[in-house]
Parts: C-alpha cells; structure tokens; sequence
C-alpha cells in the first residue's frame, strides 16, 4: 500500500486529502503512480500535467518523477508553498 | 513551547521569542527579527482572514533544516522560527524569524535569507478569504 | 512616551513598540526589527558597562531626520528609532529600529540602512567600562 | 558670547562640557574658534589638530571649520560617533 497526501488547491480538486494505492512487490516509479492518481481523481489532470508546477515528496523528502515508490511510502502530491 | 523551530495555531510573544534567543548569551550584540503580519488588502481584494495548512512532519522538518543551515552559513549565534498555521484575522501575526549575532550584518543576512528561502521550501500552504470568495495563494512556482 | 523617535534612559519594550508599528494599519505584511544590546565582551576585554552620552537636542533632530529619509527613499510604512542613554549593564537593550511594510525586502533595507547611518551621523557616544578602566569608542571617524 | 559644547573623550581631556567665549561684532571662523579652545585647554591640542576626526555643528548643525561664528551661536565640538 502507498499512502497518498494531498495539499492545498490538489486536496481541494481531489475532494480528498489522503488515498490509498496498491503497489506491485517491485514498486512503482513516481510518474505511474501521479496517472494512477489521475485516473482516480480526474480533477487533478490539468494540475499533474504540469509537474514542474508541483512539489513532490516520498516520506517527507522531496522526490521527482523518476524516482521510485515503495510499499509503505508516503508520498506527498503539493501545490507551490505559500507560508511566511 | 520553547523550541527554537515551531509551527502553532496559538499567537506568539515577540518579547518572549527575543528573550529565549538572547537568553544571558553576554556575545550577543544584535538581534534582527522579521515578522509577517496578515495584511487586510491583497491584489486589488480586501482579506479577512487566512487559512494556513502545512503538511505535518515535512514543514517542521523543513524549518528545522532551514536553521541548521542559517547556523552554518551565516556568522549567526542563534536563530528562532515560529511559523502559525489555521485561521489567522488580518492583522494578526503569522510568522517571527529571529537572528541573533555579535555582529550585525549576519543577522540581517541571515533574517532575509531565513524567510526568503521558508516561502520556497517549507511545506505550508496560505488560503486567502475574501468578501467575493477563497482561493489558495501560490507565488513560488 | 508613543514618540516614534525617542532617546531615553529607562528601558523599551520590543512588544510595545511593535505594536505601536503596526497599530493596525492592515498594509502591514512585514516587520524588521534591528536590537542592539550590550556585549560582555568586545576587543579581547570583559566589559562590565556601557555609559552612552547624546548630544541633547541634536542627537534626537539627527535620528528625527534619519526617520524621515528612511520614510522617503524607502518604500516602507512606518518607522521607529529607541536609543537608550545613561549607564546599560552587559546584556541589556541599547537601541531599536523598526520599520514596517507592505513587502518585507523594503523593511529590511531600511532597518539595515538606518542601524548603518545611526552609527556614523547621530552625536551619541558610548564608553566601555571593563575590569581594567574605561575608554571611549570611537569607530568611525 | 559664543558657547562651546565638548563632549565624550574631548571633554574628559579638557575636563570640562562647557565654556564661552569671547566673540567679535562681526563673528569669527570656526577655525579661529578651535584655536582659542585650543588655547584655553591645552590637552585638546592633539584631538583639535586633526579635525577630520571630529565632528564640529554651529547651533546642532554640521558645520566647517571655514564656517563663520557669530554671537549667541552654540559650537559643539565632538568625537567621532558611537551610538547604537
């Protein structure tokens, strides 16, 4: 299992801010798994088309497309920050 | 409640924050603070109040790093960060970064470069409540 | 006691003078403020005191005029210059500066710019008491 | 009357804050003031010889030593800076 966070304007499109995806034993790249999120959350497809607008991160360390997801990993979906 | 690197829903003392840091240090000759408030206009729209969210864990770590870095680049004594998330009322306080150096400069260098760089790398996310409706900021693409 | 540019031998409160900054002025999305305390220690000597001296009436018409160049070239909201005189104990407060704005990239320009010119045009002088006798300072002639 | 303020180390050397001085109708130069300080408080001699490293106002203003002085005026004679 790959626990999916989301954030901001994403949890908002998504109507949801956590998810759950199955995770073949030789995990997954990151990139699979956004369209697996896509095709749950369709609302989300103009936002991951845009990866370089979005910050991504698995288990609370940033993470790019290429970068593999294992079962157990958290892996966190985020608009741009806008603290401060 | 005395940590150096904080994210709350409760308000802070500047006073208190600039106590702790100086804390007796006999070496400390300035302290240079920079605190965000919520302004009650932005782009052309009155603001009631904001929303901050943060992704919990990440953003303390994140603020945690951006210290350890300020207190090795910069010729710094000690650094603050306190950041506020949930509903915060125009006018009230979001965010207090505080420096402290023997020396001055360092402590306005590190001050800005400590915000600057909070506002690109720390997980928290600011939603703008209007007469005419809500929407997510986001500046730093 | 609310003058935005004061020279005085009691104390000053960070909180108060910050709030007294933003005094809810809703354009104010960013406070820097410049502390200045008394060092233990300065030039490989213990320094038990500081005695600061002011030239009355002009050393309070050069910060005034300080404030005002700030509020001019400056893009920042509102400004404020406390500097204390009289005999301050190692660790204690010396001098404050704040200055607000609407954007935080002003407000550190010219708190920095102020702390700068303070030191070199506004006729106050500072002794150092250590162990060994005293000595003025005089850095910047 | 002219009044000559002193202050910090200048006035520690010279023991003093304060002294006047006799002033002509027609005033005199800054620079022939200083001589007659100079004059009266021999162990300013050093500090007066190098007037780049003071700070000289007539009436709380900047002034220079080739600035005119006239009666009633306030001359304050100063160290270099050391505040904040």
């Amino acid at each position: 299992m790959i626990r999916v966070l989301l954030f901001a304007r994403i949890a908002d499109l998504a109507k949801t801010r956590e998810a759950e995806f199955e995770c073949a034993e030789e995990g997954i790249a990151l990139n699979e798994l956004t369209k697996q999120v896509v095709a749950r959350f369709p609302a989300l497809e103009a936002s991951l088309a845009q990866p370089r607008l979005l910050f991504l991160a698995i288990n609370q360390e940033q993470a790019w497309l290429d970068d593999q997801v294992k079962d157990g990993d958290e892996v966190a979906i985020m608009p741009p920050f806008s603290g401060g | 409640m005395t940590k150096a690197v904080r994210i709350q829903t409760e308000d802070f003392s500047v006073e208190e924050e600039t106590k702790l840091l100086h804390g007796g240090n006999g070496g400390m000759g300035g302290i240079v603070t920079f605190l965000g408030t919520a302004r009650d206009f932005s782009k052309g729209k009155d603001v009631s109040r904001l929303e901050f969210e943060e992704y919990a864990g990440m953003a303390e770590k994140a603020m945690n790093s951006l210290r350890d870095t300020a207190m090795e680049e910069f010729d710094i004594i000690d650094m603050r960060i306190i950041h506020r998330i949930g509903t915060i009322q125009a006018g009230e306080q979001i965010v207090l970064i505080l420096a402290g150096s023997a020396h001055r400069g360092a402590a306005f260098d590190a001050c800005e470069w400590c915000i600057d760089t909070l506002k690109k790398t720390v997980p928290i996310w600011k939603k703008e409540i209007t007469p005419s409706g809500e929407s997510w900021v986001e500046e730093h693409p």
